[in-house]
């Protein structure tokens, strides 16, 4: 929906559009692929959308459809145009239209850009008249036809988010335009202009989610969340839990930035957050203070993972509890910056120098951002080890309805730090349960010693080369990792039973995969879901759980990492299904694979029984 | 709480360079520093990075934390920002705080966060065997660099001044008398201090100060600079610099002889950039600065981040959770 | 070889920034600078990190590497340790430059390489959003700093005089007439040059250079400086700074004035540190100051290494196999 | 063998020893796990040979012991010795004694430490008569006495280099000097202070080597090699091989430093080295070598090999040839720099963010890190692709009696440089076996084009956000890794016959399980070794040859690297032997585990036919 007052042309404008699709000749509505496409995740409802918005603007609120889009091109545009949009939904206003006389006009005392109004929205504010006519300038046009050409621009800036092509528009505006160069020139540059923007400035692009499926809400206070949000929430959330204070150290990066810029506006809650130089400083900051009696935690994507790896394994070697949040995001190196994938699984549980073992978490859902922040922290405490957190770009931005969680359901975290009534010294001595050793801080008399990077003796922590000390070691940080199983929940199945085909995902593919295995199911097919939070270590009961399946298919965005893990750890063979176009699955592209595997589920009993 | 002797700040490890290093009078100098305050080990932490220098953390009764190689300054940032009560002191060689570690030495300076920096330079890396380092003079012969080295070295006090450090100050591993009080003065900085000292790797570089070092030439070739006070050296004391205002060059001349008067000699100004940068750049034949050479106060970054981002928790979360928007469907 | 035109340095890829960002005056700039010189584009590399302003590779007619973030130096250094021949260029950012690869600047300014780096310094991260950056003044709203940032901002030309750079220059993104003849000095320089050019990121830090940018107020607050020239500006360049010889300060004088000749200013001397200390350290209502604020010669890294090191082949390797005592088992 | 002259007092040294140990109530000689260790790799030689040394010293060379050592205290010493001693032999010298004075005295025109006498030994050079009167200061003795704690102080420095307790010697001295506290307390900590020493300047400890069973020498010119030296040729060779100059960058670090001192002396042969700043230059300055035409190579060890797995994918997106050296050092983080481990696998194949595949190798001993070095440029060449090399302290350090290749037996190694003919643009036209790109570089004019760490297009190199063209993208990565294969020789048994227990192994382990392997197949076991160069991808052949076997061993010094590799590729079981205590595995472990699995031959063939 564009929005804005007459003096913009939007009217104008939507009769243009109208009037040249009406034509049928709009490429637009003729891309051969849209059809096909309908049900995409890759908001690709927009170019239909955007049409019906011209086309007088019904809403599209279902879930599993491009969440609606306003573009507000003053204030007035916006507080009318409110009620009407979907929780979560993406507002690109045109930041400087919001002058105190404008606001009047438009009956507000206070600005709806940071009186809090926009809250639960993603705000996007651009200088979109001042760019637009940048963007035109060479042309010569009058002021008013340059502003025009904002709508045009806003089309480009919304191309890239939704990740269309620009072609269908480009003939659009020729067509259009065919009489008036100038004026032609002029939208192809905004449009183009616009489309720049997204890309320069790494805009993410705009996914459409597939939430849980649409069952009617159960009863409950709703808001809405996006995975940055969950997760900023989730770990204040721990640091309340486990009664211990965050200190949040990163450097930005695409897509990891808004879980910085969320926990900024968070800082009341128990957590600090340190900009540093570069991410060896941010995760070297964060260990500093997690040494120092504060959580540290630090986040980053892609090329600053690696980086990272380092530091990693010295709080390995020290045994200090801290959380690394990955947003991932396609690679090799800078790769796609925007654009979605879950490629860093070997990273996570391989990519350190010499044995060095953490445990890996991955979250499936904005709302399971919050849970799983937590989990990451508890592990961590409970421990006394790093641990990381796996999300990415398409979960970080994705948003959804969300049931508020009470924080009195969640059990408090445990950890290590020496109460008055521990006896002096022994920061090494072991809990029989993780064997994790106390968290001793400066500050307390009782346990002054020195700790580091080489090895140290298991029991006093000093220097030391002893061979025997050694491998004692190197069991120990086995083992600590593999007792974390000891306290994870049975892998349970999401959906569906045991026989015939299991669906084994994790990460963000929760809810497409969990919508094509509910419509197999429902096609009468022996197919189960199972989506794995854990995955390093991984469930003690997973083995035995895919015992009882023929088959296994492993849908990932990547080109078969959790595959690799399954066959390694289980040594039984999966079928993968693999996707890395920097696009999440669609529905279809899953429910094919499964359909290719799966048997009528009466089969499969017997199936089942076989083994 | 009784009177800590410097003894009671080493500790039982076997302290592990070889002899003769100039690491040892450094080291002993840290002790006596801390007892000169009266230290709280339990509220003194030692960060260091990789080195033969950062191995000095397990000799000093304090909290410790021998981390990796370049990474001691982010480290300690992390600590003092965690917890601004600590007393934080970070061990650093050329190699470790210059070569690897030069950014987050860098970044650590420009914040001024409320760090004891001591980089031990010996101009050479010694830990890993002798390789030439970022402050290894040209021509420096080594494993790495049989022919001769070819890289131009980084003067560390220029480096520091260029990042805009609140605190610079160079000493020599051999000065008992001087460094425990000048370390002292470095931890009373409410700042970043930065403090170079010459260190003998009587290994791998032997003697590369013996210049300034020896006890004989030492007075001749050793400037110590005080503020508000006239640079003079020399075995008398006669010896002193004088600024040329044209060329905004210091010039050694004897006072007495012909017509120069103490009130010519420059006086040092420790807040005065120009004159750290003067000192700072003085080469033979004229003497070596020594001493604090540049001090001025300015926000430490710990104490603006204490300040401003608390991480005491001052609402609920659960508060949070339900802001903005609420969706009641019950 | 026929004449080429500046238009014949830009590429056919379409330009990815916002409209009205300093960037493209700058990409213009290095258009013109480069047709200036005629440069060959086979033999000119550009070489970037990751930023916005790491994006001009693409868009110059020349090779390019558009690398990681903060590595341009190193990789730039291996270019051109690898073919001397070859006229290299860096392109970074106040985040790429002096954030992350603040190490990496810092090595190749003291070693010298014969490197033309070009840091656009917007004062803030670009491509990602709008943070604050090393070079973000105190107290900078943005996503990570909503209360404003804390950090003391680090001075790109005072941290590369630490760093021991041979040139370092200052421009502005829209001085047309005067940035591509500075490029062409810079890359004539022998040795790394380092240019600061001061660029606007309309998006994301919109003027926070108006003060010395704006073209009403300019002659005011900008401050040309030439090698042997007095510190002269001001609209009718009537006004000058003056040394004061005490407090080793500039001071604004007028010309005419209570007594004050132009004998009196400051003559810029571009091989003295200790000026260009001086005219890094002006702040308002001094004026900053634009030109090549240091130059001297001193031997190149690339071309001690191509000397003494030529990869070229000059033994046999089976010879080098049956170097040392052979045991003949025939 | 301790030698100076007697105003050194060894010959009275040498006599205390042997009254000590004599009285049989040296401890030394009755270190309770001495006997078992005896043909222990681990130099443990060293305590007995110490004393055979002192006991008239009659030498040991039958390979399989620990290397010859000399301590010189002079030059006479020196050269009177070294005709004694074996190729390869350790010598450390009192560097200070040779003066121009004393080399005249022992006859010699120039100081052999300089003048390249020394060329096949390993020198230590070090200022023992003043680091041993720095020692002993504190205990005023007078300048003799002090001298005399020279030959404790060697000792010392002997314990640490052959990894042997000091607490023996250190009662020696307490028997010897019981009377005379002064002397007593400075020999101590003339001893601590040579031990600390080692230490320190992380001296690498000299492991006993297991080469290839002492076969009689084939007629051939032999000369001695370390890894390190090993390394060095085979790179310089290898440029030679391609016509193709190199430019090495690294950082110092330990174990993997002594390929850089040896590079920086073979400057001469087509290689220039350049020391950076960190490991993170040093890998960009290799990599902006190769996009300027020169071949990058990069060497470090544990903490440095983290710090370079972001630029490997700036090398495998731009697909440039790269050759990276890792020599593995015992872990986590600094872990203990000095001793071996074959921990870095998993980093080597998944330790990068996003599918980011490169080919591994491994060499197994000094010689064949010559022949690894050429097949890592082979690869880095034919692939266009970074090449990880893996080799280990211990290889670096160990060395053994080496046939002198001949470069004319090696193939020519073919790469991508443009021709004269090779039409111009085109840089992304690929070789249709490898799906190689062009290797064109700055200077030609023909080739001018941007490359970066973004996506780019399959064909333009432009950047590209296309979904489709990313999936090739990744495609392409993974294909050009695996076409490695079609290039790699069939994987051959080294001995033993097929059926009954595959003992698979890589690295530096190869004598250790060789010389098992031989014996259990002399005593009538089913046992036959495949040792692996090429570890990513695995021989075309491996599977098939594996199920050859009723079960397969894999030893391996870390936690089970290989084995989860054969897991996961070949979906066979393995059984693990694992040893991660900083030591070489003995011949002894291997043999045990392999007893434990093997059936007598007979059996072992129907075993083999049951399947
Ligand atoms: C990441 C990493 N790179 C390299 C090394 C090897 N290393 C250890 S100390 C050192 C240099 C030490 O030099 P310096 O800081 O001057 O300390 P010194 O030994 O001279 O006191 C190096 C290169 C390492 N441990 N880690
Ligand atoms: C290793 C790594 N860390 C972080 C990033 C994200 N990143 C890209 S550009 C940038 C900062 C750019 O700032 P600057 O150099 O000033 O360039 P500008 O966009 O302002 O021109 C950051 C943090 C990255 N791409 N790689
Ligand atoms: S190598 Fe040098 S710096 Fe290191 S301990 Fe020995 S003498 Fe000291
Ligand atoms: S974000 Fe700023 S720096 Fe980047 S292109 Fe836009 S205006 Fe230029
Ligand atoms: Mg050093
Ligand atoms: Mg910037």
């Amino acid at each position: 929906r564009f929005a804005g007052d007459s003096g913009d042309g939007i009217q104008l404008q939507g009769q243009q559009f109208t009037a040249a699709s009406a034509l049928g000749g709009s490429d637009l509505a003729t891309l051969p692929d849209f059809p096909a496409e309908i049900r995409a995740p890759a908001g690709t409802r927009f170019g239909v959308s955007a049409f019906q918005i011209q086309f007088g603007g019904e809403r599209i609120t279902s879930p599993g459809d491009a969440p609606d889009v306003l573009i507000a091109f003053n204030p007035a545009a916006l507080v009318v145009n409110l009620p009407h949009l979907a929780p979560g939904a993406l507002i690109v206003v045109d930041a400087p239209a919001f002058t105190e006389q404008r606001l009047k006009r438009a009956e507000l005392d206070s600005n709806p850009l940071t009186d809090g109004t926009l809250k639960d929205f993603r705000v996007v504010p651009v200088d979109i008249s001042h760019l637009t006519q940048e963007a035109v300038k060479p042309f010569g046009l009058g002021t008013k036809d340059s502003l025009r050409c904002k709508n045009f621009w806003a089309l480009g800036l919304m191309l890239w988010m939704f990740d269309q092509p620009r072609d269908a528009a480009i003939r659009l505006i020729e067509e259009r335009f065919a009489k008036d160069p100038a004026l032609r020139a002029a939208n192809l540059a905004a449009l183009n202009a616009g489309h720049a923007f997204g890309e320069t400035a790494e805009l993410s692009h705009v996914l459409t989610q597939h939430p849980t499926p649409a069952a009617p809400l159960a009863a409950a206070e709703y808001r809405t969340v996006t995975g940055a949000e969950g997760l900023a929430l989730g770990l204040v959330a721990a640091g309340e839990l486990a009664d211990v204070e965050l200190l949040f150290c990163s450097y930005p990066i695409t897509p990891a930035s808004s879980l910085l810029h969320h926990l900024a506006g968070l800082e009341e809650a128990g957590i600090a957050t340190f900009q540093a130089e570069d991410e060896i400083a941010a995760i070297c900051a964060a260990l500093g203070a997690s040494y120092a009696g504060k959580l540290g935690v630090t986040s980053s994507s892609g090329p600053g993972m690696a980086l990272k790896t380092e530091a990693m394994g010295l709080a390995v070697a020290t045994e200090l509890p801290l959380v690394i949040v990955n947003s991932q995001r396609a690679g090799p190196s800078t790769g796609m910056p925007t654009k979605t994938e879950q490629s860093d699984l070997y990273q996570a549980v391989y990519g350190r120098n010499a044995d060095t073992p953490l445990p890996v978490l991955a979250a499936r859902s904005p709302g399971d951002c919050f849970e799983t922040a937590i989990e990451a922290v508890r592990i961590a405490l409970r421990h006394m080890t790093p641990v990381i957190l796996l999300t990415d770009g398409y979960l970080a931005n994705a948003s959804e309805l969300w049931p508020i969680p009470e924080l009195a359901d969640f059990a408090p975290i445990a950890h290590h730090k020496p109460t008055p009534q521990t006896p002096a010294g022994g920061v090494f001595r072991r809990d029989p349960a993780t064997r994790a050793r106390l968290w001793a801080a400066p500050g307390d008399a009782r346990f002054v010693h020195r700790i580091g990077g080489l090895e140290k003796h298991i029991d006093t922590g000093n220097i030391s080369y002893d061979p025997a000390n050694h491998q004692a070691m190197t069991d120990l940080r086995q083992e600590k990792v593999a007792r974390v199983a000891d306290f994870l929940p049975e892998q349970k199945l999401e959906q569906g039973l045991p026989g015939g085909l299991a669906v084994v995902a994790w990460g963000s593919t929760y809810g497409t995969v969990h919508q094509a295995v509910r419509e197999a199911i429902r096609a009468g097919l022996a197919v189960a879901q199972i989506h794995l939070r854990y995955l390093n270590p991984l469930p003690k009961n997973l083995g035995a759980l895919l015992a009882q399946f023929d088959a296994v298919l492993v849908p990932e965005l990547n080109t078969g990492q959790l595959a690799t893990l399954l066959r390694d750890r289980l040594l039984i063979p999966v079928e993968p299904l693999n996707k890395v176009s920097g696009q999440p699955f669609t529905v279809a592209e899953v429910a094919e694979a499964i359909r290719a595997l799966a048997r009528p589920r009466i089969q499969a009993r017997a199936g089942g029984g076989e083994r | 709480m009784s009177e800590r002797a410097f003894k009671d700040y080493a500790t039982d490890q076997e302290v592990r360079w070889c002899p003769g290093c100039g690491d040892y009078s450094i080291l002993k100098a840290v002790h006596r520093a801390l007892a000169e305050v009266q230290a709280d080990p339990a509220k003194t932490v030692f960060v260091s990075g990789i080195g033969c220098s950062s191995r000095l953390p397990y000799y000093v009764e304090t909290y410790g934390f021998h981390t990796i190689h370049g990474r001691a300054p982010a480290i300690a940032t992390g600590v003092k920002l965690a917890n601004p009560e600590l007393d934080v002191w970070v061990i650093t060689g050329d190699g470790d705080g210059l070569s690897i570690g030069g950014n987050h030495l860098l970044h650590a300076l420009r914040r001024n966060v409320n760090l004891n920096i001591l980089l031990f330079n010996n101009e050479i890396y010694g830990l890993t065997k002798g390789q030439y380092s970022p402050t290894s003079r040209v021509g420096t012969a080594s494993p790495s660099s049989p022919g001769g080295s070819l890289d131009r070295p980084v003067s560390p006090g220029r480096f520091a001044l260029g990042a805009g450090a609140t605190f610079i100050a160079r000493a020599i591993d051999i000065d008992q008398k001087g460094l425990p009080g000048l370390l002292a003065e470095a931890r009373a900085h409410e700042g970043a201090a930065f403090v170079e000292i010459l260190q003998n790797c009587i290994v791998y570089n032997a003697d590369v100060f013996e210049d300034v070092a020896n006890k004989k030439t030492a007075a001749e070739r050793q400037l110590h600079v005080r503020h508000g006070q006239p640079l003079v050296y020399g075995a008398q004391r006669e010896k002193g610099l004088r600024l040329d205002p044209r060329t905004l060059t210091l010039e050694a001349v004897t006072v007495g002889e012909n017509g120069v008067g103490e009130a010519d000699l420059l006086v040092h100004d420790e807040t005065n950039p120009l004159i750290a940068q003067l000192l700072l750049g003085l080469e033979a034949p004229l003497p070596t600065a020594f001493g604090v050479i540049h001090r001025r106060r300015a926000p430490t970054f710990d104490s603006a981040f204490a300040e401003r981002k608390p991480t005491r928790r001052r609402v609920r979360v659960q508060q949070l959770l339900r802001r903005g928007t609420v969706l009641d469907r019950r």
